[in-house]
């Protein structure tokens, strides 16, 4: 097999059974189907793009405003506004399947049936990989009761895995879970291939001359770097917790450094959300990022940075 | 308001387009670049329009010549305008007798930048009614006089103009005339959207709605149209008369 | 009684049985015992002066670096440095009593029992108001435990109420909290006077080009801007679930409409901390700020502030 | 490295001190001020002397006349120098014998910044031991000549003066003279004042701890002494020798 468009090998990372050409991902929701940044660049240069989540049936969305700006980061709230499955696959799926880049669906259902669901038709559609999204914060509906209940939460995966054999199998952990390593554990147990987090943390503001709310909904989800610290420290955790599966991070993620940090904490990949509404181009710089610390440290290989902080002295 | 101008290698924009503008001397905060209106170019130069409403727009105006930003752009597309202009210059040409409609303009706050190459344009065919809360509120008087064909202002406290909204002039303007003779072009804040719909022309109006990327990823600038939500940014910002809901 | 130093009755609060000048504290830890931050301003300006955080014995804190910034944020890991309750009784608290401004003494421990000696002899020594910090993300010992599980931090209090009558009780809710409503819930119906929140939280950054962790103990808490938003909803989730105490909501507050936006979402105090270390005037801006704000809005009374969120529409 | 000038209303400030340094002109990243050490005053400019690492220095290098800034100082305690300057002038009226000491100076990096006006307040009678990497890390040559008794530069490559640092070089110096004649005064990296406390002169040495506020409230400045941590902005910068604890 050709390999194209991957001279570097020194990039190359596995998530599960996947050989990404490198460790950056775009985030779900903040890439939709691929067709936007391809406008701006070729997406066969990321390790993986992972499209918007997707539920059975369509779903609309929340109503305006939906995002807002705080300092640092943004609240968005857009409600999960996806085409549903069968215009998915009928439409999507092979529009963002052009290029030479493995593609991850993320998914959300609101009862473990869905999800099972989802990810049978996705797994028969022939996508490279299937996030489960338990950790929605602005839908009820979201899968974020599963993301907050242990019980639950194993029991939604192993219902999955159940169904679904080809397909990288990651489950996105919620911020607010109880506890990051409990859950982390949980996940890798019940046969999780790989766990990503963080997705963004619920908060909100108000405009102090109108009174309203900045997010007509009230309340959404925090990104961009002012979560940074946050979902650099979850990573670490979830990584100090599981046994062998990877972890994707992401959070805030702006430069190719902000990347390296996650993967000095543990994480084996990453993936760049709001950063790309800062600059379409930012996944990509990302990727030549991490590549020039590499050599500026005289690392070879992407994969020894993953858990390489040096000192790390574990807290009394 | 202030005005704005960068120099460089800057690609073709047309009326209703935007850019997203971001500075660069400073650190994540402000996070996110910000819309403006491509309102014209001199020379080599780009030309924005901006009222300073907050963080990134105070920050714009301490900017000095020589400083750095980062401009995503054109995005978003453009007003129509083959029916009035194009389209009657291809009449005159082949001689078919068909009629033209008139540009009825209206602007409220920044929404001028907007429709500003429109005018430009279409030197001397449009109705223009723009108007702010007072006096001196409303900008470019003279270079919008030039433009169009006529220029009535509008102020709250009819300090000049009419005394009302653009709309409300508009809508003096239109009564005894057949709105079919027109084609309207709107930009605005969303309640002065809603009450030029309502006027009876069609038309395009162009959205304002906030916007996180500005290039269709986030869903963040969603506006309520007859087929569920779309996005200002790129479905947009310019959309038809009656496609738009309006609360 | 003279009302000396408040003109302004418009700014006026209450916390439980307390009368504050105006909304604002100091928040634990940022503002010592009070010395330093006199130099800079009469503290008696404020409308309460919250002291840094005490326990029984001495603790000597944590190795350097303690504290490194973030994007729109800080990390520091202190680790609860502080002189025990005796030094404290001897030399701090005369001190700070020396303005004309209620005194809240913040204590942590590592078991009730020493919660409540710290609050008996706090109230023998006639401080105004005690703030329990079940909350510190940087010490084992610093009371976490309480935080995250309801039954002992429901006990905590139960405990502690019992011993203690005249100061007001605050309770400083951790933002771990597996849910902020139940803890609110709990914390009410065991006594509390009040509520606090947020702490900061638990956070970590690395130097990407030492490899090493930016906070020695390498998890420290994360506070400033970056992480109001989230403080924000977590203080609107504590207002709707308690039925009458007050909420003191603290959290990346710069300004007096930060502080408005607090109390906008259900606070009826705020306290300012991060502030403090950009600018040693923080504190004494933001009530300036407040009360500028109360003049554009034509709102005649401090308290009507609190909860005043307009259209107002729960999550569906 | 780059100078930075400051116009204004500014308070006396004295050897060893700094100031917390902020720009205005950005949102909240940077969140905090800077720590910078009093460098020198020029009429009614005060300098600081400052290298580009990061964040903040970069804005500041990008900072052009007329920008505003915010200064909160001058912080800290200061080089004790009694002994070896104004104790003497009184000695020489008192005309009692009072054996007075020679200050030894030693600075890494930014540290010069600090010892500066030290060196100024001393005229020709410091013995001075300051270096970098390789020459051109060297500033200030000249004026240093100037106010020191010896300026002795030290450079790993040997580039320029001493081959070695300058802990190296002072030690090379002190060789068969008597450490009791000599006072220190050192500033620089933490295993710079290490070296130099090793060096067995008695004297002050000042920390560079990185700090939040500057102003004694934070306690994220705390260096180790033999009576537990102490805070490098309140209750120094400067220390007694023997008083630190390095690692
Ligand atoms: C397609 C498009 C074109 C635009 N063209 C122009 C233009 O040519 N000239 C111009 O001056 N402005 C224009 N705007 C509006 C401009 O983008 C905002 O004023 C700007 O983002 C404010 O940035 P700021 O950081 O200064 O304010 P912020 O600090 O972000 O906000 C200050 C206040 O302005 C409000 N605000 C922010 N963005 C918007 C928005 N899009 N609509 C309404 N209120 C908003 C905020 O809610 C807040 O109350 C346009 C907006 C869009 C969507
Ligand atoms: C009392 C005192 C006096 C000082 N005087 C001077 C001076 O006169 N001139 C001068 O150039 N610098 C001086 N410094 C150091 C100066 O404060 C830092 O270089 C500055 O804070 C860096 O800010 P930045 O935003 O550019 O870098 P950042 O983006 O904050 O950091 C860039 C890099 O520098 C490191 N760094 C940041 N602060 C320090 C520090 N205090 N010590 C060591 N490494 C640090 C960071 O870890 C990071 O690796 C002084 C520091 C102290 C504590
Ligand atoms: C506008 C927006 C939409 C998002 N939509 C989804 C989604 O559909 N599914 C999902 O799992 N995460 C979604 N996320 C979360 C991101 O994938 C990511 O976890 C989070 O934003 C943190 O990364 P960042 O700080 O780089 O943006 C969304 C985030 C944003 C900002
Ligand atoms: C350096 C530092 C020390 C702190 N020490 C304490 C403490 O002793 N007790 C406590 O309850 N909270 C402590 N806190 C938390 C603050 O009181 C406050 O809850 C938090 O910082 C959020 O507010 P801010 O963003 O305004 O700083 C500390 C915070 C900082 C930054
Ligand atoms: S602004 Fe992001 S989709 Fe329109
Ligand atoms: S820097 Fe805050 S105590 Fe020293």
């Amino acid at each position: 097999m050709v390999d194209r468009g991957n001279k570097n090998k020194k990039l190359e990372v596995r998530i599960g059974g996947l050989k990404l050409k490198n460790p950056v991902m775009t985030a779900s929701g903040t890439a939709g189907y691929g067709a936007e940044l391809a406008e701006f660049f070729d997406l066969s240069k990321l390790g993986a793009i992972v499209l918007k989540g997707i539920s059975l049936v369509p779903w609309q969305g929340n109503p305006a405003p939906r995002i807002t700006e705080t300092r640092c980061g943004m609240i968005n709230s857009i409600g999960l506004q996806n085409v549903g499955l069968d215009a998915f696959l009928r439409e999507k799926l092979p529009f963002a399947r052009q290029w030479d880049v493995p593609v991850i669906a993320n998914i959300l259902g609101t009862s473990a049936t869905e999800y099972t669901r989802l990810a049978s038709a996705l797994e028969d559609a022939g996508v490279e990989g299937i996030e489960l999204n338990v950790s929605c914060p602005n839908v009820k509906e979201g899968g974020i009761a599963f993301g907050l209940n242990l019980k639950s939460f194993a029991g939604l995966i192993r219902a999955v895995r159940k169904k679904v054999k080809n397909p990288v199998l990651i489950v996105k952990l919620s911020p607010g879970a109880p506890s990051i390593e409990e859950f982390s554990r949980a996940a890798e147990a019940e046969g999780a291939d790989a766990i990503s987090l963080i997705n963004s943390i619920p908060a909100m503001a108000i405009d102090v001359n109108t009174r309203r709310p900045l997010i007509k909904n009230v309340i959404g989800g925090l990104s961009g770097p002012a979560i940074k610290p946050i979902a650099v420290r979850m990573v670490y955790q979830a990584s100090k917790s599981v046994k062998t599966i990877p972890i994707i991070g992401m959070g805030g993620i702006i430069t190719g450094e902000d990347a390296v940090e996650f993967m000095l904490a543990g994480a084996t990949a990453v993936a760049v959300g709001t950063a790309t509404f800062m600059d379409p181009m930012a996944a990509l710089k990302v990727v030549e990022g991490i590549g020039s610390w590499m050599e500026r440290q005289g690392i070879k290989s992407a994969s020894h940075i993953t858990g390489a902080m040096l000192s790390d002295i574990r807290r009394k | 308001m202030g005005f704005f101008a960068a120099d460089g290698p800057l690609p073709e924009a047309n009326p209703g387009q935007f850019f997203m503008l971001g500075v660069k001397n400073c650190g994540d905060d402000p996070l996110l670049k910000r819309p403006f209106c491509y309102f014209r170019k001199r020379g080599n130069t780009l030309e924005i329009l901006y009222r300073i409403v907050g963080k990134m727009t105070s920050i714009m105006k301490g900017l000095r010549p020589g400083d750095e930003v980062e401009i995503l752009g054109p995005l978003g597309n453009v007003y129509p305008v083959e029916e009035v202009f194009f389209e009657c210059k291809k009449t005159e040409k082949t001689e078919k007798t068909k009629k033209t409609k008139n540009p009825l303009v209206i602007a409220g706050g920044t929404g001028i930048a907007s429709v500003y190459p429109l005018l430009e344009g279409l030197p001397g065919r449009a109705f223009l009614f723009y108007g702010g809360r007072s006096k001196k509120d409303v900008l470019l008087s003279r270079e919008l006089r030039a433009v169009s064909k006529k220029f009535i202002p509008a102020t709250d406290d009819g300090s000049l103009g009419f005394k009302g909204t653009s709309v409300d002039a508009a809508r003096d303007f239109l009564n005894g005339r057949a709105p079919d003779d027109f084609v309207l072009y709107a930009c605005g804040p969303n309640g002065m959207l809603k009450a030029a719909s309502a006027l009876g022309v069609q038309g395009y109006i162009a959205s304002e709605e906030k916007m996180a990327c500005g290039i269709g990823v986030c869903l963040g600038c969603a506006v309520r149209t007859k087929d569920g939500y779309k996005r200002a940014c790129k479905d947009g910002p310019v959309f038809k008369t009656g496609e738009l809901l309006f609360d």
